[in-house]
């Protein structure tokens, strides 16, 4: 079934694709088909096993010159037109492929470099995020400062050519592997709030860096606390303007707002759903009775619309046209369908779903209660979805600001 | 499988086409056509139609856009019937534009006049047909109406015109006024239009084209309330702010237009497999009624609630979005009938996977 | 049936009754026995006649003493328990007995007269109350100043020893058969919002009062617009305070906020509902499939609870203690419920409820299409449902102000 | 009917007198236990239960509180034992107070250890019960397991020991991770209760007895859930505002409220119903425990959503209540049952009424 993935018949992405776009389709699938072994598939070593394969997926792509298909090719990618984005974004999910290790990086600090960094930086640091040489964190968010990040209060004191910074970070994923963060700090006390922000890369060796994993509701610990401690960092290392952070955080915000399309993964969890379904069907109704259905239905609306949106909006980008705003609604309509389909899972499973992984007779070997519990962050992540509704109704629907 | 769809290039191409026909077509509205012409016709003691305003579309070949261009229509599939309505109902312009359509898609040429296509099937006998129909929808102004009749266990499919003899229509006042009648056919004379196999399809073909072009016409009067209801909580002012300001007019706001746009999407996707004849035609069209009757008949009452006070009121032009939706929701043949078809298609789909 | 209703055997409240209620009981039964005649329990003459029939109501009700039980002895109430309360509107309802015309004065401005008017305010006006000889309308709300009524904009400026009033007042039902009206207005209008607000009587045949009806989506007329252009009234009309009036009007609002629960309507509502599926229903799914039962279940659910809501309070009104948290959530769900019953029921009856009154097969003769429209008042009418979820969140869980 | 029932005055002292229970329950419970030791049960390796905690509640009676007075228990209905247990959800106190309360009462009489009743029938043969019965919630730590057996027709209730020979517990963690365990019984001894009929309505009795104890302490994990929020909401600044200002959080927090008044009047209608016998018992339980899941279940995640990130962290105890309230829903018995009981019921209502 992997191996029909990666090297079946041509995939149908609901379109023809030109002859370019056919040759870089099938470069894709050749390589997924070599590189994607048995190593990259596997699924063992917990959280510091997913890492050390997704460093090895990371150079393996690079090798193969596909770590950023979207950055400009002068910066080591391909100019990728959006169809080839999608096609390789498809080719990918398909294939269940590992994360690689700086996908943050390479969506957000990336093109964030390549539009605000110096030639130095980008000479510095833009490779060795494609090979996985680096490995990045970011530092975004703090304590007191999650949905609004406008009040973060790391501060960065100028001393001479170098900033000296003191505060706390979190939701740091990664923060234990990497060795350089990215970071909005406080340069400017005295400036109106998102004035006086800087956005700065500090090695993660530098002194007074201090990391403490963050256990989470599921029991696994992929976040970390960041705490810093006069941690001195080069102004060479301050990307954009000093004090003019916001700015630059915010293209690489809309990136992550924005960013991949996620119906991939709700399209799986919807067929998990209907095979859960079915497993108390009877040939009368297979799926369950017709209050099953309307939940299933409706969730297939909603997946169905989403995969239509997406496909426009890929469309849209062949010509040039931003996204329409079925965009930012798609963002906050993928994080509630997913995290409702992981709720509704967990009914449909009955006692069985509550069992965690190990228990004789846990439903999906626990992956339903394991899903019930990660999926509380899809509403949080990125922005809550009151936070989303609010750009929606403002930016979108044109309403005034409550906040 | 993949040859059979266009490039994304023409995708692309096809969507800025398809946005210039919505734009030309919400301009002609807006000259033609207003929410408050709409509500004043409530006033009106007859049913709220402005038979003005169906000549303007009739002259703009609106009603032809699925005939073929050999046979003088405007060769064009149900995804642009669907643009076209889906303004009539952003634009409050009540008519029967979806069934005339679908009904000259069946018929396979022009014809002069309104026509409906009847859902549920009638009897024939010796060329005659027989049956009844309760609260269809444009009967009283129709001029044909279409029927897929059973003759000896020979489906056929038939024109019968309005003015024929044992033909009865009872107006009845549906919630939007529009000019609907019980329909009663006592021997009726009728056209033959198919025979056998292709009177089934084709009558089934013709019901899911105005059904779809029904439920865009929903997405443009839940779109046409919910774009009002924000110029609204603009600029109404309540304990000294923009009731916009309020996230719980806000986000509702923003939720219900989420609704519209997943609605729009399905109505495109499933004409698109309409149009191209795609095996999950039937279940996608299936889905877009669903999230209709779960959804979208919903926004004009949301709205409602945002307007307030005001929107209660007979004057403003709240309710004739509220009623229009309601009218068009409930004509699509009920939830349990489009749950059913679409719940066998996911359950298809799990199936085939396991194969 | 309906003679069932008043002269049948006693009625299950869920309690036992005492001697005194036991006869109390047997007198309401009574009186409704003899009263609530053929003339009493047409339906025809449109508005006009339900306000003939209203005020022949009252004149009945007082002559038997019954007009305002829950009103002191002195002002010629029974001073009525909790119990007696439950028994009086249970026995009305059960007897679909039409509303008397004073029925707002007598729950909201006639305990506003007992607690703030002048010896002589009552005297005058609580008699005529009663009997209906006055017959009273509100003039609370205003056109900019809906949910926010203490942005109110009529004027009224004291001009020696009366007040001269201009403005506008909205929603005023029975304005048009009402000879006085119970205003707010402002009279001064360099105080706070909530100070400088008077709570004023006026004379409807004054002159310069203007009534124009509104017309409502449903096609009727049941509300109005009051206009006064220098509308003089005697400053002894003024109850309570001058400039004073927030706090007497606030009285008068919170009995309309608790006020009589609506449990009797949302029971038949649900009654009706449960009628209309099982038109709908088969053998083996009598109320219809599981995703309608579903609804229904979901409804009975909150209506029994209600039911349960209802009985607490008048349980704890016994004891002399205040209604629980639960009564302003009473009121909220109640509202919504059965607005949102209204609007399955719109569903469930498919194309045929869609028809209005007086069309061949319309569902329910078209009432199913009327109470879609006519609910959609229910979570606008007396604070909207959003203002009542403020008013919850800041008294009863301590939420911060928002407004 | 109206003669067998209290006076409103009896109605008013029970309510004070149950308040003053639930009153001196809390302060129990608040002494021995918190929402933290809740949280730091879930850090030990084995399962979530503290035997102490389960020692104090045994010496206040609680498990004995529906036993007769004259069998030395607690006199009282299982409208008591839905005040204590929602007391102990309220505390996040994991205990086998509704299963072992149900258990001592089909027993009629005190008895040492924790006891579960088992839902589904098994085999008897030769006064030995066979059968399994997956994820029973403190199983492990159970002295005694009631089941009801069929023994060549006749339907007997009975008591197995937990250390008898033919009993398996096998240990699985659910996600509130308490002691359960998949049973089964190969031929193990048991101790006859009831025979016939009796045994049949003794069972069903403890069963709807054990799950209002069970949906009562959902509403106390809801309520504390919620109250939880609540407080946070006062005093979390986001935007330069404490988040309860926001109506987006704030009407959430005011429906979640709603939702859990709704549960709690249910709750007390349906015991009051089960320990008046009257007719309509069933189907009033079985009302709670569609809301319960429809709606109880989801009011730990709303209080999730208002934490935020910090209420995704394990040291945070928002997912002890969240664990609780998914445990305790899925084990009522599935929302298709109730639902069914529940329309049955609303059925004959009308049907009722027509007679």
């Amino acid at each position: 079934m992997a191996a029909r993935a990666v090297d079946g018949p041509e995939r149908d992405y609901g379109v023809v694709l030109d002859e370019q776009t056919r040759a870089f389709a099938a470069e894709v699938r050749a390589f997924l088909a070599s590189a994607l072994d048995a190593d990259m598939r596997a699924r063992t070593g917990g959280e510091a096993g997913r890492v050390e394969r997704g460093r090895e997926w990371q150079r393996r792509l690079n090798a193969a010159g596909l770590a950023a298909i979207s950055w400009p090719t002068e910066y080591g990618g391909r100019s990728a037109t959006a169809v080839q984005q999608l096609v390789f974004n498809t080719e990918i999910a398909a294939a269940r492929a590992p994360e690689p290790v700086n996908r943050n990086a390479i969506n957000q600090l990336g093109p964030t470099i390549i539009q605000w960094g110096s030639p130095d930086q980008r000479e510095r640091y833009l490779p060795r995020i494609l090979s996985g040489e680096d490995v990045w964190c970011q530092g975004f968010s703090e304590p007191d400062a999650g949905s609004d990040l406008a009040s973060l209060r790391t501060r960065g004191v100028i001393d001479g050519d170098t900033m000296v910074i003191t505060g706390q970070k979190i939701w740091t994923s990664k923060a234990q592997y990497a060795n350089w963060i990215y970071l909005l700090v406080r340069t400017d006390p005295d400036a109106p709030k998102t004035r006086g922000i800087s956005y700065v890369l500090a090695d993660m060796a530098s002194p007074g860096i201090e990391v403490r994993p963050i256990r989470q509701i599921t029991g696994r610990a992929e976040f970390n606390e960041v705490f810093l401690t006069d941690v001195r960092v080069p102004l060479t290392q301050v990307v954009g303007p000093l004090h003019g952070g916001w700015r630059v955080a915010r293209s690489t915000l809309s990136y992550e707002r924005v960013g991949q399309s996620r119906t991939h993964r709700i399209e799986r969890r919807l067929r998990s759903l209907v095979s859960l379904a079915a497993r108390s069907g009877t040939p009368q109704a297979p799926l369950g009775d017709a209050a099953i259905e309307d939940r299933l239905v409706r969730f297939a609306a909603q997946v169905e619309a989403l995969r239509q949106i997406a496909a426009d909006a890929t469309a849209a980008g062949i010509r040039g046209v931003s996204p329409g705003p079925e965009a930012s609604i798609a963002k906050l309509l993928t994080s509630e369908v997913d995290q409702s389909m992981a709720t509704f899972a967990l009914e449909l499973a009955g006692p069985a779903g509550t069992l965690e992984r190990g228990s004789p007779g846990a439903a999906d070997d626990g992956d339903v209660a394991l899903a019930y519990l990660l999926m509380r962050a899809a509403t949080l992540g990125a922005g809550t979805s009151e936070i989303q509704r609010n750009i929606i109704g403002e930016k979108l629907l044109g309403l005034p600001r409550d906040v | 499988m993949a040859a059979a769809g266009p490039t994304f290039e023409e995708l692309a191409d096809r969507a800025a086409e398809l946005a210039q026909l919505r734009a030309s077509a919400d301009a002609v509205l807006a000259r033609a056509w207003s929410a408050s012409a709409a509500r004043d016709l409530l006033d009106t003691a007859g049913p709220a139609y402005e038979p003005a305003l169906w000549t303007t579309v009739v002259e703009l070949g609106w009603p032809e856009v699925m005939v073929d261009a050999d046979a003088g229509g405007g060769g064009a599939g149900v995804r642009e019937l669907c643009v076209l309505s889906e303004a009539c109902g952003y634009a409050a312009a009540g008519l029967p534009l979806a069934a005339t359509a679908a009904a000259m898609w069946a018929e396979g040429g022009c014809a002069d006049g309104i026509a409906v296509v009847l859902p549920q099937p009638g009897q024939l006998a010796a060329g005659a047909v027989s049956g009844s129909w309760p609260a269809v929808a444009y009967a009283q102004v129709a001029a044909r109406l279409l029927v897929l009749g059973d003759d000896a266990g020979t489906p056929v499919l038939c024109a019968v015109s309005a003015s024929a003899p044992g033909v009865r229509r009872t107006p009845v006042v549906p919630i939007d006024h529009n000019p609907a009648a019980n329909v009663e056919f006592d021997g009726a004379p009728c056209t033959l239009l198919a025979e056998g196999e292709e009177a089934v399809r084709r009558h089934r073909e013709a019901v899911r084209r105005m059904m779809l072009g029904e439920i865009a016409e929903l997405v443009g009067v839940a779109a046409a309330a919910n774009a009002a209801a924000v110029d609204y909580a603009g600029t109404r002012v309540a304990f000294g702010k923009p009731i916009g300001t309020f996230q719980a007019v806000k986000h509702r706001l923003v939720d219900q237009r989420a609704d519209i746009e997943v609605g729009r999407a399905l109505v495109a996707r499933a004409a698109d497999a309409v149009d191209r004849a795609r095996p999950d035609a039937a279940a996608i069209a299936s889905l877009a009624a669903f999230w209709a009757l779960d959804r979208l008949v919903h926004v004009p009452e949301g709205a409602v609630q945002v307007f307030g006070g005001i929107g209660y009121t007979w004057e403003h032009q709240a309710h004739v979005h509220l009623r229009r939706a309601a009218r068009l929701a409930m004509s699509l043949g009920g939830r349990a009938a489009h749950r059913g078809v679409a719940a066998g298609w996911l359950h298809g789909l799990l199936a085939g996977e396991r194969a």
